[in-house]
């Protein structure tokens, strides 16, 4: 399947198209192209090596491609944008492995990932307001914190790190949230319990999620996209891309 | 606790919640009293009395201390290794020695009002254009800021924003002070060359020699000293410091919360060089020379060690590793002249196997042992009572 | 018949043999008057002694020529001493008598028959002539190549008779040299057209200078010598042109000793700091104990000082493998992870070495004789001599990269070592003992120093600071290249040493060395993770 | 080889024990002698030596009771190669031992550093080195040469005896090599010297490649006029520039080196058979002969209990400072600095070439300077000696801004930096 040329009138958070990225050779992506429409949810999944973790850099500008375009909000052209651009334009990207800041605690934490102030100066004479406090409030309840806002993130459990990583996603406020491999190291229960709360967010934001965990992505119950060699293999529901050949072929067959 | 001290501002928090940030500038307050009146009040011969020679080191130590507090900002808090800070530290030095050496005048061996010394002996015509303005002793305090300032600047902007980090980042700044120490040494740079600048004679009018003098750079020490400490932990204790520790943890993290590491990393570059400056800037008229070894590569790596010795990430740690290694360096070369490398090479290859967080980690295992036992002592009066 | 020219062949021996004896009775009585002579006299002395056909007049001025000949006040006899040193047994030159030093003092009792610069030179050049018509072809090239210096002091026709009986074209050639600079001065002219056209295409730099003073005779403007000035002015143009390529040639090669030298020390760094990541400081220190080893080995092996160094490297290897896995097994295994703690203890450690190195051998510089095969320099045309120490350096270099490239891609140890380093969990629980591993990593890297000890003992000082003076360059090199690449480190240290020499002759050693760090600080810039970088997902971190 | 590691070893142990009992009997009828020299560090290799002679010196003096009836006490401190930790300890040395007097220092730079120190309070310090002069503290004797008493005769030696024309000044980049050389450009000069047959060539510390440089020498000397290389190379970088000679075959008959800095010492480091014939210019060399220089090697190789250590021209201006120093105080019958240094005017003691060292006004010796070859033993063959002593100019006659100086500690000019024209004291008045 292919996609169709981008219309002016179906608005897109992202777009991309022909994107390509090589390392010596090896082509990590390949002509890869996706859009996702505001408050879309969608769920990646593809065999190691698909070039997800690639696609990830290259949307939060971590990498730039060869060639090809990604557009955010249909006017911000991100591979013009570094990482800490791309994440002030309201993209939210979680890590693969939970990567908090150890050495400070829950609180700390939330509270660098607070929306605005980002320059050195700003940090420097930086006050907690009563909103940003409401909004602190508001992310702690919501990942089950507000007991453990003292520790020291480095002595929470591997998912409450997580959890954590997630609501510091959310401190930042973005429009477009790129997840990868939430589910994994949780026990079943967290991970329902993740999955209801991302069906939550969708409410407000863009997600885009990678995943292994198949319980986890139809929890969802989003559109899954499927990645192999750097480029869309299938694109629909789930059912559907489980009932495609191609991608019994490569992914999910014997 | 948190939620409202971070309503507080910083230096209130600073002055309630860093008990041993306290006890440190309280020690440094005292000694800035204690140690010029007894050095200037009482006879050589009382008790009481401080040699200028025990003055004069503990002000070397002052200022190897703020050195240290330099280097535990960036490197403690911040992550980054440089390897190359004494050159930081001898530019200061180096900014205070001109002036120095343009207030001896028409004081030196060959009368030359314009040119020191070492200038008439080399030929030097005229004054080069960057002593221009070293007679000015504003300027030069500018200066002592400015010029490590500026290098620090120039080089961050250059390494921070190509994102070298780690040991790169550790060998281009030993490259650095490497690079500054061979053009130092060149006599025709216009610095004094290996004798660098010496026989000072006086500071603001005020002779160089004289105790009283000296007692005042003291003080100068210390007060640079206590508000080097200040301003490092308004830094560290503001969230700009937390951005700080994110990014010493974790780099990309603080990157895709939207924080500009390179800003980051390049302000706190530059305030720690203009620290390393004033220290090097106290240093120069207490020791009475400015040399380009100042810049060896060695001494940058001794620095290091002083803060790891010390724990790093503390700011007080750095101080104490200061004092500590640089008081063993004065007591082994002085009373073990042959063996002394054995024992502060031992105390090194001791601390990192057996201190990992230096001497500071000492402290709260001790503390716990000193209430423990005070609960047991006070378990056993109660039941005494009883 | 047969018995007749027996008898004459006997005649002529005796005769042969009374004519030498008394040849070397009148040596004995020049030699003797050297004692008092002055500088002039003993020149003139030394020419006529030269002239004799005297068999031990070579020993004798070689002696004189080494300043070992002493005379006993006593009855002047001649003494060879080689050092005056109580114990040592010294030999009377034209007497058998041989006799004890017992004291010092006893020096007062022999005047030394000083010579100068001057005497030494007419010495030699009186050595080479005995040695261009005796010897093996390389001495006598050797020999008339030192009459290129005083040409003026050969007799003319002797020097032609040497040419029309010398068997070997290079030896004649240098001899035709000789003669054509000889006759560079003579009054006429065709004479001198054709000793030009001879000394055409010489690049010695005798010559060159023979050819300046001869243009400086001449007058461009008297027609006469017009085209003979015309004639020199092209010699010395084409002769310059040869010798410009000879500077770059030069350049070139001590470019690459120099980017060998840093390529040794910096090789063993490149797997202590490059592959395991220990900030070794005491690198340095290893490079010192190899290069001390090969002293000891020299002081142990007296006699065979040829082959001591040949010895001394797999000597100077254990030994500093051996420190190495110690310090590995009682420090650094404790600090894995914990990269920046290693520079703190091997700094302390490297403190330690230095004094303990200080306190065992003295703070002095030790002595490291360089062996026969490796001192002088080898001729690649007359303008371009080279020095063979660089030349064994710059292939023992490529050796040991190249040994130790194989070690790792290789053998088994390489693959274990590769995968401890790379995956530490991993590997442990596929079986390889990691410890281990680690140990001889460890150790390997600190061997391949002390082997570049053994080098460097041939270059410079032998002394507690030795390994200082290297440290930082190596780790320049190490990063340059990019840290854990062997390739990478090649390119860089050859890089930095070439450039250093390109540069140094316009802007002097220390600028092309602060040039150089501003270069690598720049570079870095652009590619900060030096030269070879390793690429993709796998660096991430 | 061995025994002498193994003496060492027991030496060191005892220097410690030593150290130890001594800071106990710490009495009072003791004279105290300040040992300032670098034991680690860069400078260790040459200033460790001139240490061990001190103490040397000092049991030797013991043995004979003292002096004014009390024991002579060594300080020794590490100043460690650091020129602010040499203005650290001479305080601590003053303030705090209370020595009487200070042997120590060798490079320019630790001099400079002690200068105000010991200016300051009023110590004594007798500097062993040579050095580029332009100096005369009050508080300082300078028993090395000067300039005028090493490289100026040198340069006349080659100029005379050898015939040289042609001229390559090589040094380390420090203020000594650069003073010797201005002084030395300016010397050949005025001897008709052109300028295109000077080459100046300086080198950073401790360099080690000298192949680029020896290459140019080579070149340079390649012109056909006799040429001589005068090297003020420093330390260090010595054993690879001589190594790199004898590999690139630069003899001594070709071109001749004549060093300033290189000993006996320096020589023991290498193999010297190459570089026969190259020459120093010293006050002394080892291969004196004098029956005092024969007793000193003598007491040295016992003291040091290994008859391979060589002796050098730093020991003996350690030696002169410290025989002048001990008679100075008999004579004072005092260890006072000022009276000492009044009893130190016009002393003499015999040196050890077999002369007299005096001592003059101006804090520097009379010395006779001394022209050695090098030998395969790695000792200096004397080819060439002044006719008598020569008095050590504080002040070069050769620089325009010196040549009106002069120094002398004596009444009634009492001053280190007299202009002989304004007749005042210290330049600054003679500017205005």
């Amino acid at each position: 399947m292919s996609i169709a040329p981008k219309h002016i009138e179906q608005p897109s958070v992202l777009y991309m198209d022909g994107v390509s990225v090589s390392f010596d050779g090896f082509k990590a992506l390949n002509s890869l192209s996706m859009c996702i429409e505001p408050g879309e949810m969608r769920a990646i999944i593809g065999p190691n090596g698909a070039g997800k973790t690639t696609m990830m850099d290259v949307i939060t500008g971590k990498t730039q491609p060869d060639c090809g375009t990604v557009l955010f909000n249909d006017q911000h052209d991100l591979t013009r944008y570094d990482e800490a651009a791309v994440a002030n334009l309201g993209i939210g990207r979680k890590f693969q492995k939970p990567s908090v800041i150890e050495s400070l605690t829950v609180f700390e934490n939330l509270e660098m990932s607070l929306r605005g102030g980002r320059s050195v100066w700003q940090a420097l004479r930086h006050r907690l307001t009563a909103e940003q406090q409401d909004k602190l409030d508001h992310i702690l309840a919501l990942i089950d914190m507000t007991a453990r806002l003292d520790t020291f993130a480095g002595n929470l459990s591997h998912g409450q790190k997580q959890w954590l990583e997630i609501g510091m996603l959310l401190g930042q406020q973005p429009q477009l949230l790129l997840i990868d491999e939430p589910a994994a190291g949780m026990t079943d229960e967290e991970t329902m319990k993740t999955a209801e709360l991302f069906k939550t967010l969708a409410q407000h934001h863009s997600l885009m999620v990678v995943e292994h965990d198949m319980d986890f992505i139809a929890a969802l119950e989003c559109r899954v996209t499927v990645l192999h060699e750097g480029s869309v293999l299938a694109e629909g529901s789930l059912a559907s891309v489980k009932a495609n050949d191609k991608v019994i072929d490569v992914y999910l067959g014997r | 606790m948190p939620v409202q001290a971070t309503h507080m501002g910083p230096i209130t928090r600073l002055l309630t919640q860093d008990k041993n940030g306290r006890r440190l500038l309280l020690v440094i307050a005292v000694l800035a009293i204690v140690v010029p009146f007894c050095n200037l009040l009482f006879p050589a011969e009382s008790v009481l009395h401080i040699s200028t020679y025990t003055m004069t080191l503990l002000g070397k130590y002052l200022c190897y201390a703020l050195l240290a507090i330099a280097v535990d900002l960036i490197w403690g808090y911040c992550g980054i290794l440089s390897l190359g800070h004494g050159a930081f530290f001898a530019l200061g030095g180096y900014a205070m020695g001109m002036y120095l050496m343009r207030q001896v005048g028409d004081r030196g061996v060959y009368g030359n009002p314009e040119l020191p010394d070492f200038m008439v002996f080399l030929n030097w015509q005229e004054l080069p254009w960057y002593w221009l303005g070293f007679d000015s002793f504003a300027f030069s305090m500018l200066m002592v800021l400015l010029v490590p300032g500026t290098l620090a600047f120039v080089f961050g902007a250059l390494a921070f924003r190509s994102r070298v980090s780690g040991v790169y980042l550790s060998i281009i700044t030993q490259a650095m002070t490497y690079a500054l120490m061979l053009a130092f040494f060149r006599n025709d740079m216009g610095f004094g060359g290996n004798n660098g600048l010496t026989d000072f004679k006086d500071i603001l009018g005020f002779d160089l020699q004289s105790d009283g003098t000296r007692a005042g750079l003291f003080i100068a020490s210390a007060l640079a000293l206590m508000l080097g400490y200040v301003i490092s932990r308004v830094i560290t204790a503001s969230k700009l410091g937390r951005v700080l520790v994110a990014i010493r943890d974790s780099e990309s993290r603080a990157r895709f919360l939207g924080y500009r590491v390179e800003h980051y990393k390049l302000f706190v570059f530059v305030v720690s060089a203009m620290l390393a400056g004033v220290a090097g800037a106290l240093y120069v008229p207490q020791v009475g020379i400015i040399n380009p070894s100042e810049f060896a590569p060695i001494f940058s790596i001794e620095i290091i060690i002083w803060v790891a010795v010390g724990g790093r990430g503390s700011l007080y740690g750095a101080v104490i590793g200061a004092v500590l290694v640089n008081y063993a360096k004065t007591w082994f070369t002085g009373a073990f002249a042959e063996l002394w490398l054995f024992l502060l090479g031992g105390l090194f290859v001791l601390t990192t196997l057996y201190l990992p967080r230096g001497v500071i980690g000492l402290w709260p295992p001790l503390q716990q042992r000193w209430h423990r036992y005070r609960q047991q002592r006070d378990l056993v009066h109660q039941e005494d009572c009883l | 018949m047969r018995i007749f020219v027996l008898f004459c062949l006997a005649c002529c021996s005796w005769s042969a043999q009374a004519q030498l004896a008394e040849a070397d009775l009148t040596l004995q009585r020049l030699a003797q008057q050297l004692a008092v002579a002055s500088y002039d006299e003993k020149s003139a002395l030394i020419s006529q002694m030269a002239q004799l056909p005297a068999e031990r007049k070579k020993p004798l001025l070689e002696a004189l020529a080494s300043n070992s000949l002493y005379s006993r006040e006593s009855d002047q006899r001649l003494f060879v001493i080689e050092r005056f040193k109580p114990g040592e047994r010294i030999q009377a030159f034209f007497y058998d008598e041989s006799l004890l030093i017992e004291s010092r003092r006893q020096k007062r009792d022999f005047d030394k028959i000083g010579i100068n610069n001057a005497i030494r030179r007419t010495l030699s050049s009186e050595l080479a002539l005995m040695e261009v018509s005796s010897g093996s072809d390389q001495q006598r090239r050797l020999a008339a190549e030192q009459l290129l210096k005083s040409p003026q002091d050969i007799d003319a026709s002797r020097l032609q008779a040497l040419i029309a009986q010398e068997s070997s074209p290079a030896v004649a050639e240098v001899l035709g040299l000789v003669a054509a600079l000889q006759q560079l001065t003579s009054a006429d002219s065709s004479q001198r057209l054709a000793a030009i056209k001879t000394l055409q295409r010489s690049l010695y730099p005798q010559v060159r200078v023979a050819l300046v003073q001869h243009q400086g005779r001449l007058d461009a403007s008297n027609p006469l010598q017009a085209g003979e000035y015309q004639l020199v002015q092209k010699t010395l143009a084409s002769i310059d042109q040869l010798q410009q390529l000879n500077g770059y040639a030069r350049d070139l090669y001590f470019g690459l000793s120099l980017g060998a030298v840093l390529l040794l020390a910096a090789i063993g760094l490149a797997i202590t700091f490059g592959v395991m990541g220990v900030i070794n400081m005491a690198h340095g220190e290893m490079i010192m104990l190899g290069a001390y080893t090969t002293y000891l080995v020299q002081q142990l092996m007296p006699a065979g000082s040829e082959v001591s160094l040949l010895v001394a490297i797999p000597a100077a290897f254990l030994v500093s493998g051996l420190v190495g896995v110690v310090i590995e097994r009682s420090v650094i295994r404790h600090l894995y992870g914990r990269p920046l703690e290693t520079l703190l203890a091997t700094f302390g450690i490297s403190l330690i070495l230095q004094q303990a190195v200080r306190s065992i051998f003295g703070p002095l510089n030790r002595e490291v004789a360089t062996p026969e095969w490796m001192a002088g320099t080898f001729m690649l045309n007359p303008g371009l001599e080279l020095t063979w120490n660089r030349l064994y350096i710059i292939i023992f270099s490529l050796l040991v990269l190249v040994l130790l490239a194989w070690v790792m891609k290789r053998t088994l140890f390489g693959l274990q070592m590769r995968a401890v380093t790379m995956n530490r969990p991993m590997a442990s629980s596929m079986g390889i003992r990691s410890g281990w591993v680690d140990a001889l990593t460890f150790g390997l890297g600190s061997g391949i120093a002390g082997i570049a000890g053994v080098a460097l003992s041939q270059l410079t000082n032998v002394g507690p600071n030795l390994g200082q003076a290297y440290i930082i360059d190596s780790f320049m090199v190490v990063v340059f290249g990019g840290v854990g690449n062997l390739w990478g480190t090649l390119v860089a240290a050859m890089s930095l040493g070439v450039a250093n020499k390109v540069i140094e002759p316009f802007a002097g050693a220390v600028l092309a060395k602060i040039l150089l760090l501003v270069f690598i600080i720049l570079f870095i810039q652009k590619r900060p993770r030096g030269l070879f970088a390793l690429k993709g997902r796998a660096v991430e971190g | 080889m061995k025994k002498a590691v193994l003496t060492r070893a027991s030496k060191l142990f005892a220097v410690t024990t030593l150290a130890a009992g001594i800071s106990l009997a710490n009495a009072e009828d003791t004279i105290k002698v300040g040992v300032l020299h670098s034991l680690s560090g860069t400078m260790a290799i040459s200033e460790t030596t001139l240490k061990d002679t001190v103490l040397m010196m000092v049991a030797e003096q013991n043995k004979k009771g003292g002096l004014l009836g009390k024991k002579l006490e060594p300080v020794v401190v590490d100043p460690a190669s650091n020129w602010p930790l040499f203005a650290e300890k001479t305080r601590e040395l003053l303030a705090k031992e209370g020595v009487d007097v200070i042997f120590g220092c060798w490079t320019s730079v630790s001099r400079k550093s002690v200068l105000p120190v010991i200016e300051e309070l009023n110590g004594l310090l007798f500097y062993p080195v040579q050095y580029e002069g332009e100096e005369s503290s009050r508080n300082v004797f300078y028993t090395g040469a000067a300039p005028n008493q090493q490289a100026i005769p040198a340069v006349d030696y080659l100029m005379k005896e050898v015939g040289v024309k042609r001229w390559v000044l090589a040094g380390t980049d420090y203020v000594y090599p650069r003073t010797t050389n201005k002084i030395l450009e300016s010397y050949l000069k005025s001897k008709g010297v052109d300028a295109a047959d000077i080459m100046v060539n300086y080198t950073p510390f401790g360099h080690s490649d000298w192949q680029t440089i020896v290459s140019d020498i080579k070149g340079f000397g390649s012109a056909g006029k006799k040429t001589a290389v005068v090297s003020t190379v420093n330390g260090d970088a010595n054993v690879p520039f001589y190594k790199e000679l004898a590999n690139q075959g630069i003899s001594a008959e070709d071109i001749p080196v004549v060093a300033f800095s290189v000993g006996e010492e320096e020589l023991s480091g290498f193999d010297t058979s190459p570089l026969v014939g190259h020459l120093a210019a010293w006050n002394y060399f080892q291969s004196a002969d004098a029956d005092i220089n024969y007793d000193f090697i003598d007491q040295w190789h016992a003291y040091t209990g290994d008859d391979s250590r060589v002796t050098n021209d730093p020991m003996e201006a350690t030696y002169i400072g410290f025989s002048m120093w001990a008679k100075a105080v008999e004579k004072a019958g005092s260890a006072d600095v000022d009276k000492v240094r009044q009893a130190m005017y016009g002393m003499t003691v015999p040196n050890l070439t077999g002369g007299m060292a005096t001592m003059n006004a101006n804090h520097h010796l009379s010395k006779p300077v001394l022209i050695g070859e090098i030998q395969a033993d790695g000792q200096f063959d004397i080819v060439w000696q002044t006719d008598g002593e020569i008095k050590g100019d504080a002040w070069t006659d050769f620089l325009p801004e010196s040549k009106n100086i002069v120094a002398d500690w004596t009444a009634p000019i009492n001053c280190g930096n007299y202009n002989i024209v304004s007749k005042t004291c210290g330049s600054a008045v003679a500017a205005e």
